[in-house]
């Protein structure tokens, strides 16, 4: 089994959400992150000093899938995400050793489905 | 020093001046509560800069166009910037109380707006439109009934401005919501609306409990005088209608949806006080009570109303609670009024229906309402489409998407605070196929 | 026109009943701040409907027996719904300002329960109570102090309700925290109370400040006459005593713990607020000051008791503030009266032990003080036993974890903010062995 | 009952007293929201305890300063604890009204300055100077304007207190914020000055609204009489020209940056009001109108002065809102006064410049706010030195970073509510190599 | 060594703490997520619309072990995160190459002491 | 490549972020956490009673690296977090199988530049 792992625009949160679900997904976990990177940041105001928030909110999407699917959920992932614009961000993979279901002690692949 | 009762009169007008003045805040507090963290700057910015520049238009034109010698009894011609008020005379000193008490309600009826366009519309073509409805549409309207005007003629009762004031703000809000659209995400594909929850609870309460406090100030200060008993009875309808008004939007929706909705209750306070504007002078405590409670059913019904029938989307209810509770409202005095109670305010010992009067009142009450509408909404209408066409007034989907405070205001409302997961899907385009909540649990809840 | 007193009588009653209404928005937001943000809707919907339902209960019923003809000293018997007040005479207008007056009065003896309460009542039993104490409870103990009933007669003095309002409220809540139990996690298995901080510093403090406004309502208007300078001093020692409360509070919560405790400091206020209403018309300045400062510091002090001792969860320390200052002041009066200021205000020129007068008044206002406790507490008791028999008053553990915004009205308070971890540990039982916080660092710490 | 004007009076200056009084809420709300949620509780507990101990000591000592008996015309020297007032005489009554409006008064001299010193005071050595400004500097300044003192003398007008309360406060917040130094973060090693954005727009908006509301008892509330129909030239000029300093504010703003900022706007409308405030009972509309924007634009100026030339760190802006914009307006009276105006509200039958008048009143408006100055700033300067080198002034970085909530009162302001990455970042210095912001995107950008 | 990634229930992070000091784990890292799951997520009302939040708040343990206490750690999470309805969560593991301890410089087993 | 994961103090986030920077990183994702550990948590106040809150606010880091650059980067976070008091928090180095940028889709080392 695999982590999947990706940072994306929030915006773009519900489209990757419903294509991961197509892709064979039975579940995720999401939160809210900062990101840093090529992207610039917005320049903010305040009592008329500008300064710039060079840190941009993200979506971080965690989803741990059977080795199967890893590539479709990848390039769902992609597909939904990418606007091409800079700042669209990343997606690695990691590898996962054992899943375990808590509610129901099942292990690794049951626990995924 | 002589007695003058003169003194009673203006120190009574100004501290209900004062009070209405303070229904800004509630206004400000219960729209920012009711959308969304991403744009509280904007509309906090949008509520202050409509009483700015809303006192400052009605100084220049509206008192004038409102309350200036109105020869035809359509229009107020002279007066304009206050100009007939010399300092140096009592009857000066008068108007002077006299204006900041019509300055306040001219800012009430401009901020109405800013509530149902809220979180799409751009700040520059919100605040041309304040403009017009202070300067133009309300004191025109106003001049009608309270400047003297034809519907005064005909007999047309609105103590308070049940229609003048609210209904005036809210069909101008109808008309900026049909010609902004809705924000985006708020109906779906299949057209069903989707909820999207204002920011915080405890603001919109503060809110509605501020504007319960002014509405005081804003019922019994229509006197204009201290030295009136009938300010009492006025107080006491005005508080019984607004208790009214949350029992019933409260069990409407209880009825419907078996919960306690908080937001509906909160939008039924506004529906009972908006309906006992107009009568609020004229009928007996219990009257108030049902037309508070009455007031209150139609708030809920006209949101479902305006959602999911006519598909306009009024994020915080505005145009039901003003336009909807407050037409009904001015109807219920040609049902409910009681000489006894119009003899002591001075607004004539006029009965309703219910208390032994004709249909009469009814059909002037009746004139009046379809009068506001027929007259603010086309106008508005006009405007809207005007100041669309030349500056345009939605903002784009992507900055709906970041939020208003980005994009027009470039600060964010609340820095500190880390934004929820779900911030980031309300009231966001379904972009995948189909809707977007059902299929992301049935294929997983199908699966398993 | 001729001069007549009364119009500025009302003017006055009406603005200090605006006042005292706003004070809504006070215990609203100082509630919803002492509380958790899982349950910010569920508080606000039960301070908007307590005012809500209470002005409706206390104008159909509370009114009369509060007011009504009290042959029997122990209860008022007509004027159900203000029928006697007729708006054709000055008479009946006055009865008006006196009702919506009295009216907010009861409505702020009805809010007192809710922060008492709060975090796991269910929300139509928290209704029921409010039609009991705005029906009954409330106005049958007033109807022997302000109603010409028995302690009335017998010279107890109590101006603006420390023990008629405050106290009332109090006990009835130290009833309802007894039965509806402490709020899940607030004790440990060795019984020792744990904090759970409220969610908004900000909002608290908003509360308390407009509770401090709105007592200058409560306090001087309890004059329900303009026409007296006893105002003014009245404004000047409920002014003083709050500071006091707030000196007092701090200053004991310094020496126990050396920090400077914000909550702490703002429930002085409030006790320093309800220690003075009492005697705020029959003291000096001076006298204030001691009243407020020593309220503070009972209010840190049972808040100590109720939760220690007692062993009674009380979210917001409204029980030690209300309850117990309440007591307090209303014992000072007999210690503190100065017969000059009671003269100018109407009370009477009572002098207390400290000012040349006996211990007969202190007498009088231990009377007051018990017989207000022997009433409200029993019956209170029997009635939230009956309603939590009938239809369960506590909220089950599963939705006090959620948070009652969710199991009651179905809607997140704050829906675009991310929880803290923290939030997650707030108020929950241990589950694992011993208590919670300990054992979790010191394994950790003892095996490095 | 025979007709005596002095009721009224009493009740106008004890409402307008309450109306000042709500402005602490007011200010509360602005600081709180306009600096870190990490310190909420702190600025909440500096609001709160500013008012109590103000309260205190001016009762005490500053009333006597202020308004006793003053031989010289520099300081009053008896009427301490108000004991001068004889509760069983009119005179005395009315005695204590004008002792609370006074004493509201006080407080709010007190509470500008916590703003200023906001995010980085120790709480113990902000109380000690609140007991030095309300029991000292203001009395002592105030003696000489409203004491019946020189500057009374010499012609010098200042209605409300644009110089006695407003700059009074600030001159003070200036010195303690030069002594207390920046914010940890405010300034880079370049010396530039980085935004801190505060936390919360929405609380920023409602103290603002509150303070407006609160500023019309300010005002009018001045003429501590309801006897005169000025009070509503009064209550036009202060709206007026709240709303031109919004206009002001946020169109310089505009121009500058070419955005609507929030915070900017806010801060106009208190220079509006501040700059209105002295000569509020001597100008016309019009004139108000044109005070109130330069009082917005002024502020801008100011703010971009303080944090850019004299390096100095005041989060919320209040030294330029108060101080400087109130230096304004004080001038103004000198340029727009108006006889009629005047006469009316009996501040003498002055013309300024612009209407006929000499450069005279101007001149006397200099002086007065030269020796504020002179007085104000170098005494506060010595008495916040002093209260360094005893107790040292500032919180330690470390304590800046963590928050003063936690440092000084052991209770964090939100603790359900999960801080942003932002808020760690916001005002921390720069520890790496060269400034914080830029390198962090250019290296990444040029590698790319 | 090992990370132990888990997403629970929140009402569950307390007896889940306890019980992972009680397995020797010293230290841990929390944080609040949003998840997508089988469990349905509640049904809210607003303003009489209904909206289904198909997200439920849970949190999430990471907590890095050296590898002879993993299947001690897991079991205790597991038994203390139970409760049998839908929604208790997952637990995985991922192998981890080397852990710091940033104050003393101690590395990998030792950092973990 | 790898997946550096840092907890540490949120107030020496500015200076890792810099050094992270100057050690040839392009990017990174921050997130707020909430730490147990050895340091105590700090001991608050409420109304008389005092709780303790044995949890404290960290900021976690989360890096994806080139093999290569993985020892100078954890260096870097280690100098610019550490203060040596008790709770400067930990560095983990996981394995990551593949990157994706989702802009460009590039993928692996190249998507990191
Ligand atoms: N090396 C990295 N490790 C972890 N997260 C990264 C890394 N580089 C970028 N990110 C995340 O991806 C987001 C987008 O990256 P950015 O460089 O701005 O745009 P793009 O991916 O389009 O080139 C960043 O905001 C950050 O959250
Ligand atoms: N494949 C997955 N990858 C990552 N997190 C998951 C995955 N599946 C479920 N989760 C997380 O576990 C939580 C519980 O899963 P759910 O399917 O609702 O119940 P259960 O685990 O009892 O079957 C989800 O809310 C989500 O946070
Ligand atoms: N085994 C672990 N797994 C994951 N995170 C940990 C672990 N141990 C400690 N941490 C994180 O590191 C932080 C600091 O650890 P702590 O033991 O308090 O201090 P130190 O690292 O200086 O010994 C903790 O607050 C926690 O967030």
């Amino acid at each position: 089994m695999k982590q999947i792992t990706a940072v994306i625009r929030p915006q773009r949160m519900a489209p990757v959400r419903d294509a991961l679900l197509r892709a064979g997904v039975h579940g995720m976990t999401l939160s809210e992150v900062t990101g840093f990177g090529r992207q610039g940041g917005s320049v903010e105001e305040y009592q008329g000093v500008q300064y710039k928030v060079d840190y941009v909110s993200k979506m971080r999407i965690e989803v741990v899938v059977t080795d199967s699917i890893v590539e479709e959920a990848v390039a769902a992932i992609k597909a939904a995400a990418q606007s091409g614009a800079i700042g669209d961000g990343k997606i690695w993979v990691t590898p996962v050793e054992e899943v375990h279901r808590i509610r129901t002690g099942e292990r690794d692949d049951d626990a995924l489905t | 020093m002589e007695y003058n009762p003169v003194y009673l009169d203006i120190v009574w007008t100004l501290l209900a001046a004062f009070l209405v003045f303070l229904m800004q805040a509630g206004f400000a507090m219960l729209e920012a509560g009711a959308t969304r963290a991403k744009n509280a700057a904007n509309i906090i910015m949008k509520n202050v800069m409509d009483v700015s520049i809303g006192s400052l238009v009605f100084w220049l034109v509206g008192f004038g166009f409102m309350f200036g010698a109105n020869p035809s009894g359509w229009i107020g011609t002279d007066n304009f910037m206050v100009s007939g008020a010399d300092p140096s005379t009592e009857d000066g000193l008068v108007t002077f109380s006299f204006f900041i008490f019509q300055t306040v309600f001219a800012a009430t009826a401009a901020t109405i707006i800013s509530g149902a366009v809220s979180e799409r519309t751009k700040f520059g073509a919100y605040l041309l439109y304040t403009v017009a409805i202070t300067g133009f549409i309300y004191p025109i309207f106003g001049s009608w009934v309270w400047g003297g005007g034809w519907l005064a003629e005909l007999g047309f009762i609105d103590f308070a401005g049940s229609t003048v004031v609210h209904s005036v703000g809210a069909w101008a809000a109808l008309a900026g919501a049909i010609i902004v659209g809705p924000r985006i995400g708020k109906f779906g594909r299949d057209g069903k609306p989707r909820a999207i929850p204002g920011h915080s609870i405890t603001l919109m309460a503060l809110g509605v409990f501020i504007l319960w406090f002014g509405w005081f100030g804003f019922n019994a200060g229509s006197t204009v005088s201290g030295n009136t008993g009938a300010i009492a009875t006025i107080a006491v309808t005005t508080n019984l209608a607004a208790a009214a008004g949350a029992v019933g939007a409260m069990g409407l929706s209880y009825f419907l949806w078996k919960r306690f909705d908080a937001s509906m209750t909160l939008n039924g306070v506004i529906g009972g006080l908006v309906g006992i504007t107009a009568g609020t002078a004229s009928v007996g405590p219990g009257s108030a009570v049902i037309i508070g409670g009455i007031g209150g059913v139609v708030v809920v019904g006209a949101v479902i109303f305006i959602e999911r029938i006519l598909k306009v989307d009024d994020p915080i209810g505005a145009i039901a609670a003003h336009g909807f509770a407050g037409a009904w409202g001015t109807f219920a005095v040609g049902l409910f009024a009681q000489g006894a109670y119009g003899t002591s305010s001075d607004m004539g010992a006029v009965n309703g229906l219910l208390f032994g009067g004709g249909v009469e009142q009814l059909g002037y009450q009746a004139v009046g309402v379809i009068a506001c509408f027929a007259f603010v909404f086309p106008t508005s209408f006009v405007i809207f489409k005007i100041i669309d066409m030349v500056m345009g007034m939605r903002a784009s989907d992507e900055d709906q998407i970041r939020g208003l405070d980005i994009s027009e205001h470039e600060a964010a409302g609340y820095p500190d605070f880390a934004p929820s997961v779900g911030a980031a899907f309300s009231g966001t385009t379904p972009e995948g196929g189909g809707p977007p909540t059902e299929p992301s649990t049935a294929p997983a809840g199908g699966s398993s």
